[in-house]
């Protein structure tokens, strides 16, 4: 007696905050297939390296994201400068995977708030945003911008965090904790969350792999899959081991996120206690020929960066390849076979960065 | 829960009552940017490594140079204050106001010689 | 704040933006600026909104979304360009995929300059845009006085006075 | 501290068997991404299996066609849409196609030879000693500032 239907989703829809478009076809209330469509907010930034040189495009590469927008910065400078064989000073290192992992808290608390408030919990949402302001007061403080960092740039670091304020952040952050605990232990075990978390959207482990799903999406199935273990930036120097959960649902992926905010808060401690004095960024000279993959870990995945110069001072390809782009399939799989009711859910689950995704 | 309540009760409001009461910005806070004119040699690098296009420097004449900022242009990336061979840009921590008009933003200054005589602000409609 | 009497909505939509002024918007939301204090809520239903924030220099598929909101919202209305990529397009203002400002499709009253915007800017041109909004109401108002043939369309003004 | 990365030059027609044997190896498809060179397009198939970053790489004329991988891997759909979106190139046998509507832009496939043919010209020969480019005129205005 079930009959299909198609429900348009999106682009613009009260429960999604960004404008991704997705045809869900239905049976009953059953979800059979979904067919995404996106370039609402394609605007084509990479063909900007024929108009800005290599060290200027740093900026555009800033603006990519405003939720991961240091990584992606990071990212950039990372491939240029293996490119040149640019060696980083240890100092600018450091400061770099301190402010990746304040953009990775600050990231995942507000995609704890923004989930929160998906399934119906505004309260929940309203706290969670409220301790999300701590940790942009620490950014602001440090970098001086608040969403976009702008502190990173081929050969180093723009700004130094001195030592002083790099104590204050850690004491700041480790007072933090106990209000993040709190927070935490809601999501955890309030049986209303479980209620809609728990067996919602499950996706196997060997699903996630042949997918190509990354970050949070694929260590929530089991796949321990974490790009700091490669050891850019300062993380070969600290002790790192990717947050891997088992459940492969919606609920062991609010877990990863969860687990990764410690995580995160752990390793600016440990980079604050090994950072040593020194320069912050070398000059740069000559122009990029060659090429490179940079490979980073965002708070949504592996991100790729892909710079090919040809010797002069403008590139000749730049290309992103996002996470939020390769978990789309993997998106798509989840949804056959849910319910309705638990669409906003599940795509928020996956933490969709659409502006990312589409450059 | 019940903590989070007398937490709440206790600790007062977190809400910063915004247009009453200021907000305090850090030294470092990216808002907007300022010239010392006086120092400024219009060399024009500022303008051409703005990746919004926001500077525009023109030399009219010897004598008469200006030095125009289109404050709804500017991403404040503090680039043109670190590219600055006199060091005349400065970023300031003061974020420009919203406006009605498209062309509110622009603040233009006119060096004639050793002292300005023209600040030209923007007016409000 | 006592400024105006009405409560306006809100209703925010994402042409084309990196997520900087969207998560912004957002903060605005939270309890450390908290915009619901002057009786304004995000909503997403265009049909009950007042005032239309923009983000992100509009592209080629999202021009005809943010007109179809526009066209949905009641009269009368306000947009405001929140960011400098709904401004000018910010550093994105020579893709071949963008058009630079939300002022080519929509008539804006209300620019928010930042990158991303702060919630201060963010709250000062929405408290600008909520008295364009108080001055539209009258307007509409003094010329629906005028011209007493539009009758049928008397509530259409305001649809939570 | 940089990771090695292998780039293997393959054949066109060769695609689909190291695919499927990389498949079969176990490795995960990272991306496919694509470049456009002065008169033809350089197409980059990466695969990474625990931490070992493997490209295969081989350069196609703007008029041939290429075959899908998605049929080995089931998320190539987005990547190959993509480059026919993108660059104009005809991919055959992709699993869901969107016959051109994933990116509908202002201009048409905006990566093609014909629309952007900027990254070749400022390219000084890598022998001669580098001087400013001669196309670029308003950009190569800046090579003072650059040095900085």
């Amino acid at each position: 007696m079930a009959h299909k239907n198609i429900i348009p989703f999106g682009p613009q829809h009260p429960v999604l905050p960004e404008p991704i478009h997705f045809d869900l076809v239905t049976e009953d209330e059953k979800i059979v297939d979904a067919i995404p469509s996106i370039s609402y907010v394609h605007r084509g930034l990479e063909r900007l390296v024929e108009k800005r040189d290599f060290i200027d495009f740093v900026h555009i590469a800033d603006r990519i994201c405003g939720l991961c927008s240091f990584m992606h910065c990071m990212g950039y400078c990372q491939a240029v400068e293996e490119v040149m064989g640019i060696q980083v000073p240890e100092r600018a290192l450091y400061l770099r995977s301190i402010w990746a992992e304040l953009a990775r808290i600050h990231s995942h608390i507000f995609w704890l708030g923004v989930s929160a408030d998906a399934f119906g919990y505004e309260s929940l949402f309203m706290q969670s945003l409220r301790l999300r302001e701590l940790v942009l007061d620490i950014i602001e403080e440090t970098t001086g911008g608040r969403v976009i960092f702008g502190s990173c740039k081929v050969g180093g670091v723009r700004r130094d965090i001195d030592s002083e304020t790099l104590k204050g952040l850690v004491a700041r952050l480790t007072n933090m904790k106990a209000d993040l605990d709190e927070l935490t232990s809601v999501f955890i075990n309030d049986y209303s969350i479980q209620h809609r978390l728990v067996g919602v959207g499950f996706f196997s482990k060997e699903d996630a792999y042949t997918l190509g799903c990354v970050g949070p999406m694929a260590r929530a199935s089991g796949f321990a899959l974490d790009m700091r273990t490669l050891g850019y930036a300062a993380y070969k120097f600290l002790e790192i081991e990717p947050v891997v959960e088992y459940g492969g649902d919606c609920y062991a992926r609010c877990l990863v996120r969860i687990r990764e905010i410690f995580q995160s808060m752990d390793l600016i401690r440990q980079a604050a206690g090994k950072i040593s004095e020194g320069p912050i960024d070398v000059k740069v000279k000559g122009t990029p020929n060659g090429e490179y993959f940079s490979r980073v870990e965002q708070p949504r995945g592996e991100v790729i960066h892909y710079v090919k110069g040809n010797g002069s001072k403008f590139l000749q390809r730049f290309r992103v390849r996002v996470p939020t782009f390769t978990n789309i399939p993997g998106m798509i799989k989840v949804l056959k076979g849910s319910q309705v009711a638990d669409v906003p859910n599940i795509i928020l689950t996956l933490d969709p960065c659409i502006s990312c995704t589409e450059r | 829960m019940t903590k989070t309540v007398v937490k709440n009760l206790v600790k007062g409001p977190a809400t910063l009552m915004y247009p009453k009461k200021k907000r305090f910005f850090t030294k470092i806070t990216r808002g907007s940017v300022e010239i010392d004119i006086q120092k400024c040699i219009f060399c024009g690098i500022c303008s051409k490594r703005c990746p919004t296009y926001a500077i525009v420097v023109t030399k009219v004449t010897k004598e008469c140079k200006e030095w125009e900022i289109d404050r709804l242009k500017c991403c404040a990336c503090n680039l043109c204050v670190e590219v600055c061979p006199k060091k005349c840009l400065s970023m300031t921590n003061q974020y420009t106001p919203p406006a009605r008009d498209r062309t509110a933003g622009i603040h233009k200054q006119i060096f004639t010689g050793p002292e300005i005589l023209t600040g030209k602000e923007e007016e409000h409609s | 704040m006592g400024w105006f009497k009405k409560s306006p909505w809100l209703l925010h939509y994402n042409a084309t933006s990196c997520n900087g002024c969207d998560i912004e918007i957002i903060a605005c939301l939270t309890p450390l600026y908290d915009l619901e204090r002057f009786g304004i809520i995000n909503t997403g239903n265009p049909k009950h909104a007042d005032i239309l924030a923009v983000t992100g220099s509009v592209n080629e598929k999202s021009k005809q979304i943010l007109k179809n909101l526009y066209d949905q919202m009641p009269n009368p209305k306000v947009v405001v360009a929140v960011g400098l990529c709904a401004i000018s397009g910010c550093v994105f203002q020579d893709c071949y995929n963008v058009l630079g400002g939300a002022d080519k499709v929509l008539p804006v009253d209300v620019y928010v300059p930042g990158c991303s915007a702060r919630p201060e800017s963010i709250i000062d041109g929405v408290l600008q845009a909520c008295e364009i909004l108080e001055e539209k109401y009258a307007q509409q108002k003094k010329a629906k006085q005028s011209s007493p043939k539009s009758q049928t369309n008397q509530r259409q003004g305001f649809n939570h006075e | 501290m940089s990771e090695p990365q292998e780039i293997i030059l393959i054949e066109k027609n060769n695609l689909l068997g190291i695919v499927s044997d990389l498949f079969a190896e176990g490795y995960r498809l990272v991306q496919i991404g694509c470049t456009t060179l002065q008169s033809a397009y350089e197409l980059n198939y990466s695969f990474d299996k625990e931490y070992h970053f493997k490209n295969l790489r081989f350069t196609v004329a703007p008029e041939e066609e290429i075959q899908s991988i998605s049929v080995i891997y089931p998320n190539a759909f987005l990547y190959e849409n993509e480059i026919h979106d993108l660059f104009g190139l005809t991919i055959k046998n992709i699993t869901i196609d969107y016959q051109g509507k994933l990116y509908r832009t202002a201009l048409k496939v905006p990566f093609s030879i014909e629309n952007c043919p900027v990254p070749e010209p400022p390219k000084p020969k890598k022998e001669t000693p580098p001087e400013p480019p001669e196309s670029q005129k308003q950009n190569s205005a800046d090579t003072k500032p650059q040095e900085d």
